[in-house]
């Protein structure tokens, strides 16, 4: 489709208005990071002002903002990463075989069970907590990665089953029956084949659900402990009894989302997938 | 007039033979995903349990009282109240998300210059955890010290402390938040549709209108019911964001069940009875969804 | 069945009872329906070598049968009292992201060298910290043996036997050091924290410590010198004369500063129980009112309690920032350092932050006791910060966080905490040169001498003590917000909440 | 090459059986055709001989040997798709390499190019071989999906329904290719189609399905000749076969149900016993327009088309229409009064409830 000048021009104050709507409160934030805590509460607020570096500085323990100095960040910030990253992992290794499953099995019970999973990311996370608290401790699982990790799958994997499913579906079933016949045994199929074609889409779900594990505070603040914290139980840490230091606090979540940003810049061009299924369908 | 032998000359006169397999391969293929959730599924059970006794956690014994933490909730009107913002804010957020997404997709559907960097850019939102995002949009929004009072020369109108507005910055964080989520599902479904249809109907002269509702839309439909699916339960649950701005105030205008549930857990430490509440939302969250997903089974069937 | 045998079968029996008492609520899925309730409070640690008294019914010393390790003072070879008896031993500390916590862990170390305890520590933001000990203790897990803690939240904690009474270990000499000195607390501090399960105001400052307070909350009356000056207003020494004087501020101010927004009184308003905390119950009790009466039925609806709770709102209304409905202590801490306040009534522990670097009124303030009631009466609501003990806790590991606690609440440690902003629970500390000269610094020397009159004579501790302590303040706090918007009299939203607190402590069991 | 035996498969999908008791062969080198409408489990019965599916009874024999239950890996078969399924992250060149690649050929590299090569060039893709197939047209499509089973030497090549999607003018000239395809190979194959051309043109002998059944399994001509079934007759022939309902009377006579004609089947009359309720099978064909007064049927033109170079002519005789098909010199108009003669040896009588060929 040719787009016209006019039209053209409109697609750009568009995403001129939206560009505005997303970086606003970015914008704000990456601000009040570089702000000293007078600027952070300047009554009316401050655009222009001398930036400080001394935020990200006490983030990593060179220097000192009111009372805190050199925070334990930067361990919070290798906790959720190894976490997000593991939970992704262990739900693809879980999940991928249902998901094929779901999508090209016949078999009873099928839908039944698929909606199963899904039913799980309706559990309240207040209602399980006191259990699972009680059960983590006598399996030793409290304040452990494996802990996090295995209860971080109410988050990934339903996700990841349902959207993987959805992928493989798009899949066309003649190219794996095309494979086999040309002799292709069927785990190779699927590592040659299925895959590779339903990676794009795999790869964007991937890159959210670690997104959502890297987001979720309630778990890591109620089953991790001294050596498992998440970032956003980090990040809240922030808001002291006393004070809140939100410039600690700005600079730690601007420092936060550069991993998910280069994340998800890698695997930008699978984000939006459609590049290659034209063919087929 | 002779018909040919249906059957080949060499055929036995033996019963054909029978192959009944039992097929496992669902079975191996589900179970560890199965397995891992089944773990999660125990706690679940106790809390089901729980929902059914007086349990107040800083008391040392408790015991079965059957029905009596539904019976009273539904006479409740606080819970009323907080089912109802609930389902007022879900519903709201939804809609604009689904909206609001929707437009966005539509913009990012093309290819021209600058169009990838607003698809990377569109990820920022969603990167912010909730609880954050909710408390940089209340500093934004702070009467006298905030940005948006100060660019809109708003005056210092307090946003979170009149009820309507409040529940309207509500669900304007929830909507900043994910709507980057639904345009990303709906923005690759619009990538995935054939181009034929659409052609045709320019060629044919169709207005937009005729190509939203009657060939967009429809097709676009499976990847609307999914990120329904997705997006329904979350908003349902929505805690993170009214924690953070309002914690349910100005008076219980914005107070939605979790955050009903949240206080009584822990301020009220009946933990029977708001585990009872939570469970409706269990329910509500399950009827939705168990609808939704039937219709996104059928829509994805007739599509394909 | 001689007499020695008859005793060993009581205390298996306790112990078996306790047992289960400690198994049946949170471990089990489907418990045991103790119905046949578990005798009364069977003291929590057979196991620890300290006698507890019974709590309940008597402060009697000890029931001597159960004990092991006698603390009796006619035991002949009291051991020394040692800093290293315990090294080796690990325990877990787990605190509140406060002040005070950012000066333990700047001091761990010393502890750690000094005693050879091993510790490992947790901190998490205030709101969250309460949430994740009580997941903690009520599952049973014990996973902190010392955290953390003061009143209000402690008395579930005790009632569900979740935490262990302080005192034998304070009573120990061979596991407190010999300078260490009760008697050096301010009594209403200790009495803040004692409880001996009776509900209501009946039981204030009775039976065991349940926490060793360590950081002293109290209320005063911050206010913008400067802008009094300007206005020639006097600093309002009574509950009438406050919200005279707010009034009077926004008369002559027109709501406007320095061409900036400007508001008379900061005070919490959050659809929160911390908006009904200290400051609030300050006003409350100096106007003569109060929370509960004598026998349960709440006073909230009495004619005093309405007055001052229609004064309070009538001037927040009238004189205070249209955001108080949204306002957490933060807000209003933050609210006050950037300039938009003339006064604010809330915790001295806020002052430094006022004072400091980045606080747009540093040097422009002025200090006050608390407002008085009609007849003169003068409070503020004190709360602490201190650390408790989890009842897991037992043997040599009780011992060794007994000797953290008792190091924290140490004169020595208290003064450094001191220097945060976490103002002492110790007389001596709060008078120690170096203290001295750190509270001399705010408002040139008036900080302190306020805050001395304050420590010395308006605290008391003054929320009636019961499990359902904060349950009972949501409706309240809803009420107020109600009554902000309009939403009723006074007196008839808080006969409301009145029957709704009833109604929580006949569900609780309190009430019968 | 390689023979072929199916016998007695039935499968269902959920409550639907897919394929009731079908049993056929297929000798070796023999051109094989599956003809059905759609829905009829053409597809099914190929994908149990391929091995994609596996029917819950029956057996499946692939040169003797019973490959029921087999993998499709390991039967050696080379199929091509309704919707072509090329791979579409590959080239053309990759596509057609693909399967000689596979963990069960073992093929020289230079065997493998040397076959790209042949193959290519046969179908006329030679020019398109580094190119994806998404930039390919619906024919290139097809041909390279042809190219990728002919690359191999399988026991037997599986043809479903493969020029389906190409407009009339390509169907043309790719069945032209096939039976020039078909002539050099002499490749055992089994071909699905719903077009009856195909099957007429390219098959040795012809297995109609019909709703998961075999209804007629003979040689090509045959199907034609002696439909088995309404059914068959349904699906042989353009225009279709026209089909009336009627009864033998006692002189062994076809009388229709409203009396609009009869017909003396006295010659033809095996197995029609008086009283028999049947239904009269007629090709448009086979039967011609007479002037007023002869023939056995009297009408009136309903309508005529003009088709070029034939005519067709619809008669109406009380509610009943025939289409005849006419030279174009037979000129008639509408409203005419006309009559057919139906020769007796071209009527087809069929069982009124069996819908079997008597």
């Amino acid at each position: 489709m040719k787009e016209t000048k006019g039209k053209l021009l409109l697609v750009y104050l568009g995403m001129l208005l939206l560009g505005i709507y997303i970086l606003a409160p970015v914008t704000w934030i990456v601000m009040m990071s570089f702000k000293s805590k007078i600027d952070v509460i300047s009554v009316p607020p401050k655009f222009i002002f001398t930036p400080t570096f001394d935020n990200y500085l006490a983030l990593f323990g060179l220097g000192k903002v009111g009372l805190l100095t050199g925070t334990t960040f930067l361990s919070f910030f290798k906790n959720s990463l190894i976490l997000a990253l593991g939970s992704v992992l262990l739900s693809i290794v879980l999940g991928m075989p249902a998901a094929y499953a779901f999508a090209r099995l016949r078999f009873k019970a099928k839908e039944s069970l698929a909606f199963t999973f899904l039913s799980f990311r309706f559990v309240p996370e207040i209602t399980i907590i006191l259990p699972l608290y009680v059960i983590y401790q006598k399996l030793n699982l409290y304040n452990t990665y494996t802990g996090l990790i295995l209860v971080y799958q109410l988050i990934s994997l339903p996700f990841i089953i349902w959207m993987m499913r959805s992928y493989f579906e798009e899949i066309p079933v003649a190219i794996e029956q095309a494979a086999r016949t040309d002799g292709y045994s069927w785990g190779r199929t699927f590592f040659r084949m299925v895959l590779p074609l339903a990676a794009p889409g795999v790869a964007a779900s991937l890159v959210l659900a670690f997104i959502f594990c890297w987001n979720n505070f309630i778990f890591g603040l109620m089953l991790g402990g001294t050596n498992t914290q998440p970032v956003t139980v980090g990040l809240l840490s922030f808001m002291g009894t006393n004070e809140v230091q939100w410039g600690l606090m700005a600079a730690a979540t601007v420092i936060a989302v550069i991993p998910l940003m280069v994340l998800a810049l890698s695997v930008q061009r699978y984000m939006v997938r459609g590049l290659t299924l034209g063919a087929v369908k | 007039m002779t018909v040919t032998s249906l059957s080949p000359s060499n055929s036995s006169a033996a019963p054909p033979a029978v192959h009944k397999r039992t097929d496992w391969l669902p079975v191996i293929m589900t179970a560890p995903a199965t397995l891992a959730l089944i773990g999660i599924l125990y706690p679940f059970a106790i809390a089901v349990y729980y929902s059914f006794t007086n349990y107040r956690i800083v008391s040392k014994t408790y015991k079965v009282v059957g029905f009596q933490n539904y019976v009273r909730m539904f006479s409740n009107a606080d819970f009323w109240e907080a089912m109802g913002n609930t389902l007022m804010f879900a519903a709201a957020a939804l809609l604009f998300e689904l909206a609001l997404g929707f437009l966005i997709a539509l913009l990012l559907n093309r290819s021209v210059p600058g169009v990838g960097l607003m698809r990377a850019l569109l990820l920022l939102p969603l990167m912010v955890p909730p609880v954050i995002s909710g408390m940089m949009w209340k500093t934004m929004l702070a009467s006298s010290s905030g940005p948006v009072n100060y660019i809109f020369g708003l005056g210092n109108y307090a946003w979170f402390a009149n009820p309507w507005s409040a529940r309207f910055v509500v669900i304007f964080i929830e909507v900043w938040s994910s709507t980057p989520f639904v345009a990303l599902v709906l923005l690759s479904g619009l990538q995935s549709l054939p181009k034929a249809p659409f052609e045709a109907a320019q060629v044919d002269g169709a207005n937009a209108w005729f190509i939203l509702n009657r060939l967009m839309l429809p097709m676009l439909k499976p990847f609307i019911l999914i990120v329904l699916l997705f997006r329904v339960v979350d908003v349902i649950k929505l805690f993170d964001i009214v924690f953070a701005t309002t914690s349910g105030g100005p008076m219980f205008t914005t107070t939605t069940i979790p955050i009903l549930v949240y206080k009584e857990v822990f301020k009220s430490y009946t933990l029977g009875s708001a585990t009872a509440k939570v469970l409706m939302l269990w329910v509500i969250n399950y009827v939705i969804s168990f609808w939704l997903a039937s219709r996104w089974r059928k829509t994805a069937a007739s599509i394909r | 069945m001689n007499k020695r045998s008859f005793q060993f079968l009581l205390a298996l029996m306790v112990m078996a009872s306790m047992l289960l008492a400690a198994c049946a609520p949170a471990a089990t899925p489907a418990p045991v329906k103790t119905e046949a309730p578990v005798v009364t409070e069977a003291p929590a640690k057979t196991e620890a070598p300290v006698v507890t008294e019974a709590p309940v019914v008597t402060e009697a010393p000890a029931a001597p049968e159960v004990t092991e390790a006698p603390v009796a003072p006619e035991e002949p070879a009291a051991p020394e009292f040692n800093w290293r008896q315990f090294e080796g031993q690990k325990i877990t500390v787990f605190l509140s992201e406060t002040p005070m916590a950012v000066a333990i862990r700047s001091n761990l170390q010393d502890f750690i060298d000094k005693t050879g305890i091993d510790v490992e520590y947790l901190v998490v933001a205030e709101n969250e910290y309460w949430n994740k000990l009580t997941i903690d203790l009520s599952s049973g897990a014990g996973q902190f043996n010392v955290f953390m803690s003061g009143p209000t939240l402690n008395w579930g904690y005790a009632a569900a036997d979740q935490i262990q009474p302080l005192d034998p270990y304070m009573a120990d000499p061979t596991i407190t050091p010999a300078d260490w000195d009760e008697s050096d607390f301010y009594p209403w501090a200790l009495d803040s924290n004692r409880w001996d399960m009776t509900p209501g105001p009946v039981g204030l400052g009775k039976g065991s410590l349940w926490a060793m307070p360590v950081n002293a909350v109290n209320n005063l009356v911050t206010y913008r010198k400067d802008v009094f000056e300007q206005l020639g207003l006097t600093v309002p020494d009574t509950w009438d004369e406050w919200a005279e004087t707010a009034r009077a501020i926004k008369e002559k101010t027109g709501g406007e500063f320095e061409g900036k927004p400007f508001y008379s009184v900061a005070q919490r308003g959050a659809l929160d129980t911390t908006t009904l905390s200290g400051p609030f119950y300050s006003g409350l009790f100096s106007y003569g009112g109060r929370d509960f009466h004598d026998d349960l039925s709440p006073a909230i609806n009495d004619p005093q309690s309405v007055a001052f709770q229609t004064l309070y709102m009538d001037t927040i209304k009238e004189t205070g920032s249209p955001e108080w409905p949204n306002m957490m202590w933060f807000d209003v801490q933050q609210g006050f350092t950037s300039g938009q306040f003339a006064m604010v009534f809330d915790v001295g522990d806020f002052v430094p932050t006022f004072e400091g670097e980045g606080s747009a009124v540093a040097g422009k303030l002025g200090y006050a006791r608390p407002p008085a009631g009609p007849d003169g009466k003068r409070y503020s609501s004190a709360w602490t910060w201190g650390f408790s003990m989890n009842s897991k806790t037992t043997g040599d590991q009780a011992k060794a966080s007994w000797l953290f606690i008792a190091w924290a609440s140490s004169a020595d440690s208290m003064v450094s905490f001191a220097k945060t902003g976490s103002w002492p629970t110790r007389v001596s500390v709060w008078n120690s040169p170096e203290v001295t000269e750190f509270a001399n610094q705010f408002g040139n020397g008036e900080f302190r001498a306020v805050f001395d009159k304050v420590l010395a004579e308006d605290v008391a501790w003054l929320v009636a003590p019961m499990t359902e302590a904060s349950a009972v303040e949501q409706p309240w706090v809803k009420a107020l917000q109600d009554y902000f918007y309009g939403k009723g009299s006074m007196q008839q939203l808080m006969d409301q909440v009145a029957e709704e607190m009833t109604q929580i402590l006949k569900d609780s069991g309190t009430l019968q | 090459m390689a023979t072929l035996e199916i016998d007695r498969i039935s499968k269902s999908f959920d409550s639907v059986q897919a394929l009731k008791n079908v049993s056929f062969d297929c000798k070796n080198g023999e051109f094989l055709v599956i003809v059905g409408p759609s829905g009829a489990g053409k597809t099914t019965t190929l994908n149990c001989i391929a091995g994609v599916e596996y029917p819950e009874m029956g057996t499946v024999y692939l040169d003797g040997q019973d490959v029921t239950m087999a993998p499709p890996q390991d039967r050696d078969v080379a199929m091509v798709f309704e919707t072509y399924a090329l791979y579409p992250q590959f080239s053309v060149r990759d596509n057609l390499i693909f399967p000689l690649r596979s963990p069960r050929s073992r093929h020289s590299e230079s065997d493998i190019q040397e076959r790209v090569q042949r193959v290519s060039e046969l179908l006329s893709i030679d020019m398109l071989l580094e190119r994806l197939p998404r930039q390919l047209s619906q024919g290139q499509r097809q041909r390279v999906s042809l190219g990728r089973a002919l690359v191999r030497d399988p026991k037997i090549f599986l043809f479903d329904e493969p020029i389906s999607h190409l407009d009339a003018k390509l169907r043309n000239s790719m069945r032209r290719e096939l039976k020039r395809m078909r002539a050099s190979l002499s490749q055992t194959t089994v071909y699905v189609t719903h077009d009856y051309l195909e099957a007429l043109s390219l098959g040795d002998r012809v297995v109609v399905l019909f709703q998961g059944e075999v209804l007629q399994f003979d040689q090509t001509q045959m199907v034609y000749n002696r439909p088995a079934a309404v059914e068959v007759g349904l699906l042989f022939g353009d225009p279709p076969m026209m089909f009336f309902q009627g009864k033998i009377d006692d002189q062994s006579h076809f009388v229709c149900e409203d009396e609009s004609f009869m017909i003396d089947a006295r010659d033809n009359a095996v197995g029609l016993a008086p009283g028999q309720e049947v239904i009269l099978g007629l090709r448009p064909t086979d039967v011609r327009l007479a002037p007023p007064g002869s023939g056995q049927v009297q009408g009136e033109i309903y309508s005529v088309q003009n088709q070029f170079d034939r005519e067709l002519v619809t008669l109406k005789a009380k509610e009943q229409l025939f289409d005849i098909v006419a030279p174009v010199s037979y000129a008639v108009t509408e409203g005419d009064k006309a009559g057919i003669i139906i020769p007796v040896e071209v009527c087809y009588f069929f069982d009124k409830t069996t819908h079997r060929a008597i």
